[in-house]
């Protein structure tokens, strides 16, 4: 089933559009996770992800890295939040059993937003003296061309192959309302192709809705949609449901172990 | 507990709303409730004349340019006080959110910088919080650094670290020299204990005060309003910390 | 009368906060034009201003040319669109009565993206071959740090003193709507000061609203606000009314001549 | 006025869809009818299979990133066509949209460059749009550059000029040549009359046809959900053109 250009299929579907070693830009976890659709990529074993955090990740980083599905994360940070540390990324990290791209917040928007304005970087203030730019060999440290002396740094651009994320609503043209998650506009324009689940399809007009169309991301952007209701969970969906504390605690406590974590998976369906 | 009496978190709370009295806008990043409590605190305090922005916050969070717009909101000089914690922290007030032992083959993974090597350069007022309060924390010279305390003339840098507030007692950054000096210790501590506990060499006065308590009025505000607010972001610890008293 | 800390004031006294001398940034004709405001200015007699168009400008800039405002326009054109040059516009440049710094739309924008992120430049693509890099002299073709021998153009920042534009509404805490108009979301965070005329006050909480909090800018970046319905006139305001046609089309005729303009101002309450 | 008979709107509407048609995305920018209207027509026969972006206008414009977007997403390369007018056009197809005489001292005063200077680089097909077709128009150098036809090896540049459409001809851009090449001329013109009008070299073939004329469907199309679609943006250009028929 296709509308306007851009097709809705199964979350399984959507999910096999990641290729092994694609570059993953996914949000951070109270904007819009699409985890239904990590769990049908870790049923279906991608391997080898770049995944970039934009700018922190948290359970699906961490549930992704334990699967065994990535091969770099590039981040500012991963971490479970008020549950601590995040248990298979502190430990495939430990273990050397993923590379690191250690990054800061403003960092990968600089980099997503050069690839969103066609450039090749992008300057940054602060990080002169932080030991981020030693080991980020592709940073440099340059000048400000209008100032002799005054050091900046400058950053590549960022390109995704693939933005995911999971949306309230899509309307019947492929136009996504993501309200106040900029974030996820930035990603879709950089990113060479977008997926979306959403909670629903509606039967509206986003661009012709002046409400509604400035909190919108244009189908233009837009490869490919999946209807998963409740597609954030055990994540939040800001405005349409809260975060499952109870079940995000049992995972934090259960993804301690190698064990325990293949346990999670094998029960939650992924 | 009456109001005279209060937990640790509470004294924290109290202590940090302090340091946002008489500014415009505090942020308060991600996994930071107390300081996020202590910025409602003294929002509450101020009559709305003090704007507050909590990280993953929908009530709390005026933001609407998306996940970019604090660190261009602060580059714009639009935010007057941040908070950072760390793995470690060193006595030129470097900050470690990275891990322990030699990068890349850590023995001991953090999560990460998350925006403090960016945050800690344009926010004026940059208020280093972290409980614990030893020499595995407060260390000598940190294995990592995620975000430098002071920088080289030349360097771009409107904002730095202010203080750094731990379970046993206040810090406060001189940036002239440097260092850091104590400012207050918390009741039950003692200088020694403060030096025994502290990697770092920092300057005291000849007499170090006590920190004060919080009154019964700023009590009362934490325990309603304060904790109601923050539950929205950390409901646990609204619920396992405020409720005590 | 105040709330929020944000003021609201009556559009004289609005204007009145635009300096002589001032950097002003404004729309195009297309989103959100103050005009009620720009009347305003004129009545006051504000001189040498900076007039910076967000990327270009229409018969706001050709009334403020015309009326001795400007001392230096900054925009990437100034026409009255279908209605033909813009007349005042046209005859100030010809007469070399001010200044003008040619640019290129998404020079602009870059220059208060910059702005925006406390950057000291942006780097753009084009440019290079185009005469503009050979008139504007703050302008530097500079190379990608990431490719030797490519040739990128850097622009300085663009910080302007005043973001001036009309809203369809306010909340009581000085939020404002301005739907898909992002363009004013960029001038407000650029600009030291945004002024801000609305069609209405209404009694809601835009920050608290998830449907229009993505369409909106929010206080902390605006210093004041005025009633001013119809502010917009004789342009239109989109989704809320149209251009009044017949009115531009009668400026466009009066302001050939000097006579004309002067005729029109004092007959428009200006 | 018959199906057969049409308004030069009319042809030069059709002519500059026929050079959209199997593009993904076309681009009109400020004050452009009838690129506006020929880019409309070609969504109408591609059934949605083309995306139309008209600046201005609220219908058919699904940008939503604000005034920047369209310039965003030309560099991205979503956008396949785009149109340019120009005061002077040389042969070089340099465009001129600055004014005439000595920049700044100028004798004649247009009103200014647009986004001409970028999207000419990164659109790929850009089409020159100029009615007026004389001597005073297409001259041997233009006066000022807004943006240049052709760029030095080096220079990043996916996009550049792909036609000059005129209301007596059609040239093709020749990029490898650097100049414009006579692809069809209107009816009730000859190859003299175009040479005698066009103040720059071109190459011509030896023989040129003449520019084909609107199909009655085509015409049907144009005077009616084309001529309705355009003129939310364009309602004078609508009104006294479009409704001649």
């Amino acid at each position: 089933m296709a509308f306007g250009g851009v097709p809705v299929e199964t979350v399984e579907a959507l999910a096999a559009r990641v290729s092994d070693g694609a570059m993953v830009a996914v949000p951070p976890d109270y904007s819009f996770v699409a985890m239904a659709a990590t769990r049908a990529m870790i049923r279906r074993g991608v391997r080898d992800l770049h995944l970039l955090a934009v700018p922190q990740s948290g359970i699906q980083a961490d549930m992704l890295i334990g699967a065994g599905c990535v091969a770099i994360v590039e981040t500012a940070a991963v971490s479970l939040g008020e549950l601590g540390a995040a248990p298979r990324f502190t430990a495939a990290l430990e273990n050397g059993a993923i590379a690191i791209r250690d990054s800061t917040c403003p960092a990968i928007h600089a980099g997503l937003q050069a690839s969103e304005k066609g450039l090749p970087f992008m300057p940054l203030r602060g990080l002169i003296g932080s030991d981020l730019m030693r080991v980020r060999e592709d940073w440099k440290e340059s000048e400000n061309p209008f100032e002799q002396g005054d050091r900046i740094t400058v950053l590549p651009a960022l390109k995704p192959d693939i933005a995911l994320f999971h949306a309230p609503f899509a309307d019947r043209s492929g136009n996504i309302w993501i309200g106040r998650r900029r974030e996820l506009v930035t990603m879709a324009h950089a990113a060479r192709a977008t997926l979306v689940t959403v909670e629903e399809i509606r039967d509206i007009d986003l661009m012709r809705d002046e409400a509604l169309a400035g909190g919108s991301i244009p189908a233009l952007y837009v490869t490919a949609i999946a209807n998963a209701p409740k597609g954030a969970w055990p994540l939040g969906l800001a405005g349409h449901y809260e975060a499952d504390q109870a079940h995000l605690a049992g995972y934090a406590a259960a993804a301690r172990s190698r064990q325990g974590f293949d346990d999670y998976l094998a029960e939650h369906g992924a | 507990m009456s109001a005279a009496e209060h937990s640790k978190s509470e004294l924290l709370i109290a202590v940090i709303a302090r340091m946002l009295d008489g500014l415009g806008h505090v942020a308060v990043g991600a996994s930071s409730p107390i300081p996020g409590a202590a910025a409602l605190l003294a929002r509450a305090r101020a009559k709305k004349h003090l704007r507050v922005s909590v990280l993953g916050s929908l009530r709390h969070n005026d933001f609407t340019d998306g996940a970019r717009e604090i660190f261009d909101c602060a580059a714009q000089g639009r935010i007057d006080a941040f908070f950072l914690g760390g793995g470690q922290i060193d006595g030129a007030a470097n900050v470690n959110l990275v891990g322990l032992g030699e990068y890349p083959d850590l023995n001991k993974r953090f999560p990460g910088s998350y925006g403090s090597a960016y945050l800690y350069f344009l926010v004026p007022r940059v208020i280093l919080f972290r409980p614990e309060h030893s020499r595995r924390v407060l260390v000598p010279k940190v294995d990592f650094i995620s975000a430098p305390g002071v920088s080289a003339p030349g360097i771009y840098r409107p904002g730095g670290p202010y203080a750094l507030v731990t379970e046993r007692s206040v810090f406060s950054f001189e940036r002239e020299q440097g260092r850091f000096r104590l400012h207050s210790i918390h009741a039950g501590e003692t200088a020694a204990s403060i030096a025994e506990n502290t990697g770092f060499d920092y300057d005291s006065p000849a007499s170090v005060p006590e920190t004060p308590p919080p009154s019964a009025e700023t009590l009362a505000l934490i325990r309603g309003d304060v904790g109601a607010d923050i539950a929205e972001v950390y409901p646990r610890f609204a619920r396992e910390i405020l409720t005590a008293g």
